[in-house]
Order: C-alpha cells, then structure tokens, then sequence
C-alpha cells in the first residue's frame, strides 16, 4: 500500500512499513463505525419525531421478535471477527522482527532516552536510523515503566524494568526521490526526523523543562539513508555544546551533557533554585560535604568521579541513594567535573 | 422463583433441615486426616524420579499435581459435608463453585502470560539479553555493594563490587547499581551484570 | 399492584418519621442510607470536578499555565482516584440502588439492612483517609497505582491505596446484601421475568463487585506491603514483576468498568420505558446482557496490557473476547432503539439524558473497536484516544445515566419537583460542553498525543484549547444543574405519587415513601413496564386524591 | 400471606421485621454467607496467581524456600486445624438439635484449636525472624537447611509465605473473634432448635478457613 507521508486530520504521516495497514483497518473499523452511528442516530431520531407523544396515542404494547434478536446478537460478530484477525494479524506482523534487522539497545531512565548503536556509539534523546532497512530496538528501564512511542511509526511497547522489550520498524522515505541514490554519502544529511513519547507515565521533576517529566521526555529519530547511516556511525561525533556547536570548553560541553543526560531532574543548578531529589550544585564544589554513614568529605574531582561511577558508594546526607548510573565516556566525565566545579564557584 | 421464600414446600415459614449422625462428621473428619498423612508421604518421594527417572526432585511437576490433587479431595470434603453443600441449595453450590472458577481464569491466564512471554520473540520479555548476556536493567538489585574505584579506573562500571572497564555492546553500560527502596537494604539476590547471567550468589558471600 | 396510598395518606413519610441526628446516624432504612450516599457521592463528584477543571485549565495553553508538574501530577492522580473509588462505583448502586432496589421488589428493606449501614460506615472511613491523604502529600501515580512507580515516589500511596482498600468492602457488602435481596425478598408474583431492568442490572453490578473486587483488595494490599515491606513480588528491583501488577490491578479494574456502566444502562432501561409508555423490547435479551457483560467483563482485562510486554498468546485471547463484550452492548442498544418504535414518546429531562446516554454510549462503545483490535490499539494506548473512549462511556455512559436517574426519581426521594426549564438548561450545557471537551481528545489522540501529558507540543494547541473551553461549559453546566436541584429542595412544588405516568412498582407507593416503603405487602400482577395492563389509576400523573376516577381499592 | 400487615404481631423476636417467616429469613443469610465466601475466595486467589508466577519465574528459589520450612509443625497445624472444622461442624449439628451446652462445648473446643494454631505459627514464626528468613530488604538468612547458599530471588518466596500465612493467621484471628462472640450469644440463650443461622454461619467462616489452609500447607511446606 502506497504511504501516505503527510498527516491527516484524523492520523500522523505513515512514515514505516506498518503505517499504512494499520490505517487501513483503522479506517476500517472507522467507517463501519459512522454506519453504525449513523444508523442508530438516524433510526433515534425518526422514532422520536415519528413516535412522539400525541393526546389520543397511546404506545403500542411491546411484541416479541425473537428472530430479529438473534440476528442483531449474531450478526455483528462476523464484522467483529474480521476487525480482530486483520488485527491481530498486523500485530503479529510487528511482534516478530526480521532476524537481520538493525538492533539497537535502547535504555530509558527518569527522564531520558539512552540509544547504543549496533558498534556501540552512544546517543541521548536522539538516534540515527537507516531507511528501509528493519530496525529492532531492545529496550530496558533503570528506573520505572516507560513507553516508547513514534506516532509516524505506529508502533509503541512498554519499557519495563527488570526485564528487556522489544519493536522493531522499517523506516519509509518521505518523499522519494528527493536525494538522488548517487548523491554523495554525508554522515549528516537527514531524510527526516520523528518523534518519540514516552507514552507511559512516568512521574516529574520539581521543575518543568526538558527532559524532566513523562511530559517532556522526548527524543528524535534521525531517518537517513542507510549509507548515510553506516557513515554516521563510523564517524566520530563532535561533542555536544549548549548552542549547538561543536567548538567549546570542557565547562560548555559539560553543560550540554548536564541537559542531555537528564542531571538537572534531581540536581539544581541554579542557585537560589528549589531544592530536588538530589543535592544542589551551585556553591558546592570544595566544601565539605556530611555522608549518609556519618563521615565526610571534601567535594573535588575525585569525589565526584566517584559518585559518578558508583553512585551508591558515597551518598550524602539527607538524599535517599536512587541515583543511577549513566555511561559516560572518559571525556564526558571530565566535561561533567569541569562544569559541576564552574558552578561551585557561582 | 425455585428459590424463592414463599415456595409451597416450606409452607409453614419453618426451617427444617436434616441432622446427621455424628458418626458421618467422625468419618470425614477420618478421610482428611488419612489424606493429611498421605501427602506428607508423599512429599518426601521423588516421583518425579520414579515416572521419569533422571528427572531431579520436583522438577516434573508430579509431586506437585499429586499434593493439589489431595488438597483437593480434602477440600470437596469439607465442602460437601462439614460445610453441608450436599443437602443445601444448589445455587448455594453454585455461587462457591463460580467463585472457584473466575479465581481458575484468573490464575490460568495470568499463568498463561507469564509462561509464554519469550515465546514468540526471544528478546521479548527475557530477563537476560539473548545475545549479549546482559542482564536487564532495574532488576534485582545488585548485592555486591559499593565498589572501590582505583584512581586509575575511568571507565563507568561498578559490577559485582569490581570497577570493570566499559566495553560497548558486550556489557550492560547502567547495568548493577540500581537504587531506590531497595538500595536502603542492600540484601537479597545476586550479583548483577554479569554476562550470561550467571547467577553469582557466591560473588558475595558477606552479605549473607 | 396494590396503592393504598389515599387511604393512608397521613402515614408519615420516611425523612419525618423520626427526626434527630441520630436518627440519621444510626438508620438502618435504606431510603436514607440512600440519600446519605447520595450526598456523599455528589461531594465527590463535585471535589473531583474539581480537578478536572484544574487540568484542563493547565493544558489551556502549552507550558506552565497555573501550576507546577507534580502538581498536575497530583491533580489528575486525585481527579481519576476520587470519581472512579468515590463516585461513579458507589453512586448509582449506593445512592439510587439502595433506594430503590427494595421498592421495586416491593420488600421493606435490603435483607441486611445493618451491614447495609456498616457498609455506608466503611465508605465514610475509606473517603476520610481518602481525603486526609490528600492534605498530607496526595498521591501522583495515577489512578492505576502502576509499580515500580508506586514503590518509589515519595507522595502518600500507602494512605491512598488504603482509602481504596478499604472502599472496597464497602463495594462488595453492597453487593452481598442486593444478590441476597434479589433472591429472597422478592414480593409474590414477582418472578424472574418480572423483575424491573434497574434490578437485573443492579443485580449483574452485584456479581462483579463480588468477584472482583477482592481481588482489587488483595492486589492493594500486596502494594501497600509492597512499599511497606518490600516483598518483591511488584517491584522488580527486588525480583517483582511489574506486569503481574498490571494482571492484578486489571483484573479488577475492567470489570469495575461493568461495576459502573451496568447501572448506567439499568437506569436508561427504567427511563425510556416510561418516557415512550411501553414495555423495554426483547426484556430477556436486555436482562441477560447485563448478566453477560458481567461475565465476560472478566476475561477481558489484558487488553490494558496489549504493550506492556505480555505474551503474544495472551493478547490473541484477550482481544478476541474483548469483541465478545460488543455484543451485549450492542444488543441492549438495538433493544432500545425498537422499544422507541411505536412508542408514545415524551421529553422531559431525564429522558434528555436517557437518550443522549444512548449516543454517547455508542460513541463509546464503537471507539472501544479501535482499542480491541490489535494493530490499532497499538497505536492509540495510552493517548488522548484511550482518554476520550473512557470518558464517553463513564461520564457519557455512567453520569449521564446516574443524572437520567437523579432527575427521574428526585421526586420521588424528596417529594418535590423541580424546574423543568432549568434542568433542560443545564442538560443542554452539559450534553454541548461534553462533547467540546472530549470529542476533540479522540482526534487528539489518534494524531499521537500520548496521556497524562503535562505538556504538549505546538501542533496540539488548538484542540487542546477547544478542550479545555469544553470542560468550562460543562463546569457552568453543572453549577446550573446544582442551583436548579437545591432550589427544588427549598422551594419546589410539591410531587404527586407518579408524576411521570410510569408503570414502575416504585411510583406505587407515596412521594417520598413512607418507613417501609408499603402500607402492605404489594403483589405484582403485571410487570413493571405493562403498560396496556395498567389500570389508568395507576399510571395517573397527578396526586390520587385528585383522580378523576373513583379509587380502585382491590 | 400477601395481606399480612407487617405492623402486626410477627412471629418470634429474633425474626426481623423485614422478612415474613423464618425460612426466608435463614435462606437469606445462608446465601449472603455463601456470596462472601466466594468472595473470599477471590480475594485469596490473588495470593495464589502470585505464587504460581513467581513459582514459574524461579523455580529454584521456591524449592529451597520451601525447604526452610518445617513440614511437623505445618502438619501439626494442619490436624489442629482440620480438628476444629469437626467440633465447628458439630456444633452446627448441636445447634440444630438444640442442645445449647453441647454447642458451647464445641465452639469452646474449636477456639482452643484456633489458639493452638496460632501458637504454632507464633513458633514458626519466631523461628524466620531469627534466622533472618524475611521478605524484600528485611532478608538476612543466618541459618539454612538443606542448602549451603541463599538461592536468589528466595526472599521472595518469604514475602509470598507470610502474605499467605500472615492473611491465613488474620483471617484465623477474626474467626477467634466470631465464635467467642457466638458463644457469648449461646450461652445467653439466643439459640434455639428454631433459630440456630448464626452459628451456622460461624461454621461456615470457619470451615473456609480451614479450606484455605488445606491449600497453603501442601503449596508452602510440601511441594
């Protein structure tokens, strides 16, 4: 079936191979619907007009019909038996993933989406997929139940902790033939990009942003070409900075990260801000700081590096230790030092 | 209107209802004592490796229908006659035995659910990554407790109280470490992240 | 039926034989346990109103608009958990069921008129710890109390899980006493086929509150220990399965579906067959659909979990029974079309809200298609569709039908009319503002926007907007409906036995009705939609006494 | 009957004044009994559809948990038990044939049963709390039998034995209560060769008590 790559009024562009059957039976199950409605209204309303009450009319006493009984219990379940197979059908479809499809590890947390391509590079709230190649996403929660959710794909499946799901989709292009097959291969040329819900609720943040509650935790799935991608996955990503650039200093690229990794649902870094679940950062570096177990420590790079890397093993007073633990890359986690010793020093 | 008050049988308003000898009460009280000490026989054969030999202890299930199949002879006993479902109104019968069935679909389906979960995909609702070993996030928390990261340490890694450097793909990066209520106890289960899913209760014998 | 109303006219009614708090306190009349609920209920619905007019008004505009993200949190979390546990599951069976299920069966009371009593007790005492939790932290879970969620957020779950705990007995004592009342204190001539459809369905709602229920309480009780003693049988991080929470939790909550639709449609069954003066068509099909939504209501509930990650073979069942439910919905609607044809159809406003039950409650019904069948319900779970469907068939479906009832029997509960023309006022606001509200969340839905969203993009914002101006309309719609009802209280015309002209056994005895309900022992000999065998004293509008007839004492 | 007038005189004193004879007043009680015992049974039922799952979900645990677990006293308990469904039963018995000491006698003998079960379990009980054998964070094994190492995921086989065993011993402890209020009311005299439905229904309750633990004791101790 040819796909529709413009939203409806009704449904959201049919950008993967499952988008245009599952329209298809939604429109289905649509117009059988307005028959239905139509009919009941319709019929409703003749009876009321026709059927009012007139001085001198009295209401026919009520007859038997037993046939007329049965072929309305019976008849609809003909209808309601083809919406389930074709139903089910197309489930099946989208539960069994084709053996040679892209895996891509896919871990959610409060309130982020982590993506790990096949050859390990890492993305935050964003992942590159290749076009008409399957992609099978398996996905896993550090913390409570999320849900991944791309309207343009159709497809949707709880993340649940403790336990791996998985989808997967095939990417359609867009708009066919607008770069040529012989163009050249550019790791950053994009065909499209979707957007991810988590469609399972999932708690807030004290303060409203992104990436800070089931309402702002969204990601983007970059649509290429799949040498596009293959190229995309071969090169090595310029690291993040605030304005979109790929040019700062450690403190800049540090707070990127700090938005990226989703840092700020618990760690204020404003100062003067509410406190969050976890301790505030500005005017922290350098103090001491009193743990759980009674002793303390200065706040330096070490300590931080540590809390980092195990965050369970020095867990400061008054916080309950529900931090997770985020891969970083070695530089990562000398940008995130750098940036939390810029704010202690506000 | 069979169960109705003001049926004609019960004409005078009357309870009436047959009383039975003690002797009856002696007997089944009898029956579920023999079924008692049977079960508790039972329970210390391997039927499982009597029907199939090999078959490690409890493992084929046998010992298991064999107990609920006594348990359920004792229950019909009480039912019938300690709880006198036999001389009372059927649809008193009924109303029991319904309760038993919805609570049946109720644990046949849940079952059902559970059982089959991988059985169509195999990354479908697994606890260990088919591939990868990995052992799935936000699980059982890991036991191992906090590790002592040697300065020289800088990749991310804390699994089974050992700093491990993080290799992509073959080891779960956010594995271990989990947090939460459960973190407060620090007690229970395995060491996590390790590959294949080893269930490495010795890992961390201390905490036991 | 006998009416030894004009005979016995200074009988004092049941709100003035006795007088006194206590009295009220300690009553064991079902008549006021009845209006106890009622007022408890209509508390509810109007706290719980209340929030959701606080989440509309947030989701008027993008971005923060008038509170911050956890408290909108809190407020959806309260408004589902309080109409759902507060109002819509206790208030047709509560309020209008315990009023009326005895009179209809012509009987003096409920067979268990003191657990009935304890059972309004235990709602009381789940409903304050309802409301203490809300002043201590509330509870952001979401209605569906969700784990691993719930074991970890530090708002008052284990105080909110034990409010709905404890509602829940109160729930299924309502039911032991209606199944044992149903059964045995039954008038004579009142068989089976005679039982009016309010009964069958009260009936129907009885057998899911019992077998349900319980389960709703142990799954709760295990969360609560859950969060209290970390049992790891939810909460994965101890080895839990938080898809087993959902096995549990919707185990009872589809069936609590039918535990609030069900009366919905016995109400609707009472009110057309008065409006249009004729018999329900096809009783005995109409009668066995409820009983069949109430059974197999309960092998339906994993089509909550079609994407939560439960097996392949469960979702083949589950969506293949969940189309089994459409039949006896569908059945009692054509049923209620053909009772209209040749009927002698009258308006006044509890038919208003009988009819528009009726589309409401197929819009409802054939949205729920789309979440039945697989393949789209993969789109659409969890989005402002699954929103909208709910909605249309609880408040279009239940309050619609718990409003057809309040107006057609307020008189007979309080022996006054009211005003006609307001409550048509307020019937229009509410139909118009509904639709507003939540016909624009189906088209919301279908183009992505997930649910329980503090926060929406962009594109959404002109139907969020239309929404939220829906929910004020239906707001103001309400407050008319409340000034319209407390001014029949204070000053309305005095009500006659039967101001509608039913047939029904309950507009046999006076307005409101005297202590037990009958000067004696009624005997049917029709039933209660018989109108051609009705005699016209019966079926007359006005008071007895004005009768132009002479009275037709048997 | 239709024309009796409910404010005439009504038959004996315990008849309430909403049913017209005792028969309908019995058939009522007995069938809302019955409808609360399904209900009961529903409400275990999630107890069992837990342990089924998690029984599926580790098999091993549950074998070794159930090994930690004292087959004498659960037998013990199990005939203490089964004991008292007979002297509650024939207590019924009793009652119906009006023989009021003989009913007081019974109940007399089931309550010290129940007591007697509830002292096992304390013993039981104590025993876990000492070896650290306790759900979710509270789990510390010290003393194992019949294994060297804790099993993963045992200690959730102890949150299921005391939600099971804990609701069980609950349900044992409101039945205490019943059939001591039921006594009281004996041995006042409310009880006759007419009117005996309380302590049926007491019975009742107390012989689904017993049904329940006919189940626990195999799924906990035995299998």
């Amino acid at each position: 079936m040819e796909n529709q790559t413009e939203p409806s009024l009704q449904l959201p562009a049919q950008l993967s191979t499952f988008a245009p059957d599952v329209d298809w039976l939604f429109q289905f199950i649509f117009w059988v619907s307005v028959v239905f409605f139509v009919g009941i209204v319709g019929s409703t309303l003749y009876f009321l007009v026709k059927y009012r009450r007139r001085p001198g009319v009295k209401a026919e006493p009520t007859g038997h019909h037993n046939a007329l009984e049965l072929f309305w219990t019976f008849s609809p379940l003909v209808i309601l038996f083809l919406m389930f197979y074709w139903g089910w059908a197309g489930f099946m479809q989208m539960a069994e993933a084709p053996d040679d499809a892209v895996i891509i590890r896919v871990r959610a947390r409060q309130w982020a989406w982590g993506f790990e391509q096949p050859n390990g590079l890492t993305e935050d709230n964003e992942v590159h997929v290749p076009v008409g190649v399957p992609v099978r996403l398996v996905m896993s929660s550090t913390d409570v139940l999320h849900s991944f959710y791309v309207p343009d794909f159709r497809v949707k499946r709880d993340v649940v902790p403790g336990m791996f799901t998985s989808l997967w989709f095939q990417a359609v292009e867009r708009d066919p033939g607008s770069v040529p097959d012989d163009a050249e291969t550019d790791p950053n040329r994009i065909l499209y990009t979707s957007q991810v819900y988590c469609a399972e609720y999932c708690g807030a943040g004290g303060a409203w942003g992104p990436n800070n509650g089931h309402a702002t935790m969204y990601a983007l799935v970059h649509v290429q070409r799949e040498q596009d991608y293959r190229a995309f996955l071969s090169t090595p990503r310029p690291i993040g900075c605030p304005d979109g650039g790929t040019e700062c200093t450690d403190e800049q690229h540090g707070e990127f990260l700090f938005g990226a990794k989703g840092c700020g649902a618990c760690h204020q870094r404003q100062a003067g801000g509410p406190q969050l679940a976890g301790p505030s950062f500005p005017g922290l570096y350098g103090t001491q700081q009193a743990l759980a177990d009674g002793s303390s420590v200065t706040v330096d790079d070490d300590f931080i590096r540590q809390s980092i890397l195990d965050p369970r093993s020095q867990v400061a007073q008054g916080f309950s230790p529900v931090m997770p633990q985020i891969p970083l890359t070695q530089p990562e986690m000398n940008a995130l030092i750098a940036y939390i010793r810029s704010l202690g020093n506000q | 209107m069979s169960d109705h008050s003001h049926d004609h049988s019960h004409s005078d308003g009357a309870v009436h209802v047959h009383v039975h000898d003690v002797s009856l009460y002696l007997k089944v009280f009898g029956a579920l004592i023999f079924f008692t000490v049977v079960t508790v026989a039972t329970s210390y054969l391997d039927i499982d490796g009597f029907v199939r030999p090999g078959t490690p202890h409890g493992a084929g299930g046998m010992n298991f229908l064999l107990a609920m199949a006594i348990a359920t002879a004792k229950a019909t006993f009480v039912c019938v006659w300690f709880m006198h479902l036999k001389e009372d109104a059927r649809f008193n019968a009924l109303i029991f035995v319904g309760g038993v069935l919805f609570a049946a679909v109720f644990l046949a389906y849940t079952l059902n659910d559970t059982y089959y979960r991988q059985h169509e995909d195999r990354f479908q609702g697994v606890l260990v990554h088919p591939s990868t070993g990995e052992r799935a996030p936000g699980g059982l928390s890991d036991i191992g407790g906090s590790c002592e990261v040697p300065a020289n340490c800088l990749s991310y890694a804390c699994q089974g109280g050992r700093c491990v450097e993080y290799v992509p793909v073959h080891h779960e990066g956010a594995a271990g470490g989990e947090h939460g209520a459960a973190a407060e106890g620090e007690h229970g289960g395995a060491a996590e992240g390790e590959p294949h899913g080893a269930a490495a209760e010795g890992e961390a014998p201390a905490e036991h | 039926m006998a009416t030894a109303t004009a005979t016995h006219a200074h009988e004092p009614d049941y709100l003035n034989s006795k007088t006194g708090i206590g009295s009220w306190l300690y009553t064991v009349d079902h008549k006021r346990l009845g209006i106890m609920y009622l007022a408890s209920v209509l508390f509810f619905f109007a706290v719980g109103g209340f929030f959701a007019l606080l989440v509309r008004a947030e989701l008027a505009t993008p971005g923060e608009t008038i509170m911050s993200p956890t408290m909108y949190n809190k407020a959806f979390t309260l408004h589902g958990a309080i109409m759902v546990f507060l109002f819509i599951i206790p208030s047709i069976p509560g309020a209008l069921g315990n009023f009326f299920l005895p009179i209809m069966l012509g009987a003096k009371d409920v067979a268990f008129p003191r657990l009935n009593l304890l059972s309004f007790y235990i709602y009381v005492v789940g409903a304050t710890i309802a409301v203490i939790s809300i002043v201590v932290n509330a509870v952001d879970t979401g209605w569906t109390f969700y784990t691993p969620y719930s074991t970890r957020t530090d708002t008052a779950v284990v105080w909110v899980t034990m409010a709905a705990f404890i509602l829940g007995f109160s729930s299924i004592l309502t039911g032991v006493n209606f199944i044992a009342t149903v059964h045995k204190l039954r008038a004579p001539g009142l068989h089976w086929k005679r039982m009016p459809l309010f009964v069958w369905g009260m009936y129907a709602t009885s057998v899911i509150q019992i077998l349900a229920t319980p389960v709703l309480a142990i799954t709760l009780f295990l969360l609560i220990m859950e969060n209290v003693l970390t049992l790891g049988i939810f909460n994965p991080q101890l080895g839990g399965d938080p898809v087993l929470f959902q096995h549990f939790f919707w185990f009872y909550s589809h069936p609590a579906v039918y535990i609030m639709i069900l009366p919905g449609m016995a109400v609707v069954n009472e009110v057309l067959a008065t409006f249009s003066r004729r018999k329900i068509f096809g009783y005995m099909f109409v009668a066995m659909s409820s009983v069949g939504l109430a059974l197999v209501g309960f092998l339906v509930w994993g089509h909550h979990m079609f994407v939560a990650g439960m097996s392949e073979y469960a979702t083949l069942v589950f969506s293949g029974l969940t189309f089994l439910v459409a039949i006896p919905s569908g059945v009692k609607i054509f049923n209620w079309i053909a009772t209209l044809y040749k009927g002698s159809i009258s308006f006044e406003s509890p038919m208003l809200y009988a009819l528009s039950f009726m589309v409401l409650f197929s819009i409802g019904g054939l949205t729920g298609l789309f979440l039945g069948t697989l393949a789209t319900d993969v789109h659409l779970h969890d989005t402002y569709f699954v929103v909208a469907h709910f909605h249309y068939t609880m408040v279009g479906g239940t309050v619609f039908g718990f409003l057809a009832g309040l107006h057609y029997w307020w008189p007979k509960m309080f022996g006054r009319m009211y005003d006609e023309n307001l409550a048509r006022v307020a019937f229009a606001l509410v139909f118009v503002g509904f639709n507003m509200t939540f016909f624009t969340q189906f088209v919301l839905g279908s183009q992505g926007m997930p649910r329980r969203y503090y926060d929406y993009l962009p594109h959404f914002q002109p139907l969020h907007g239309f929404s939220s101006a829906g929910a004020l309309v239906l707001g103001v719609g309400f407050v008319v409906m409340a000034f319209m009802f407390v001014r029949s209280l204070t000053s309305g015309k005095k009500a006659p036995p039967n101001p509608w002209g039913s047939a029904g056994y309950e507009w046999a005895t006076a307005s409101p009705p005297i202590e037990h309900n009958f000067h004696e022992q009624p005997v049917m000999k029709r039933g209660p939609y018989d109108y051609h065998l009705a005699t016209d004293e019966e079926l007359f509008d006005g008071f007895p006494e004005e009768a132009p007839a002479a009275s037709a004492e048997e | 009957m239709s024309a009796e007038n409910a404010h005439a005189s009504h038959g004996p004193k315990w008849l309430q004044h909403h049913f017209e004879t005792p028969i309908q007043q019995f058939e009522s009680a007995k069938l809302g009994m019955w409808v609360f015992l399904a209900q009961e049974i529903l409400f275990f039922s999630g107890l069992f559809v837990a342990y089924g799952v998690v029984r599926i979900e580790y098999p091993e645990a549950f074998a070794a948990g159930s090994m930690q677990l004292n087959k004498i006293m659960g037998g013990a308990n199990t005939i203490v038990l089964l004991f008292s469904s007979l002297t509650a039963a024939l207590a019924v018995r009793s009652a119906q044939l009006g023989k009021r000491d003989e009913v007081s006698r019974y109940i007399v003998i089931t309550i010290l049963c129940a007591f007697a079960f509830m002292v096992i379990k304390y013993f039981e009980y104590t025993a876990k709390f000492e070896h650290g054998l306790l759900p979710g964070q509270y789990w510390n094994p010290t003393h194992l039998v019949g294994i060297d190492a804790p099993v993963e995921h045992m200690h959730v086989f102890f949150g299921i034995y005391f939600m099971l065993t804990g609701l069980h011993g609950v349900h044992v402890l409101v039945g205490i209560g019943i059939l001591t209020w039921i006594l009281i009311r004996n041995n006042k005299g409310e009880f006759s060769k007419e009117y005996w439905t309380p302590v049926d229904l007491a019975a009742l309750y107390w012989h689904l008590v017993d049904l329940v633990w006919i189940y626990l004791f195999p799924l906990l101790y035995l299998v």
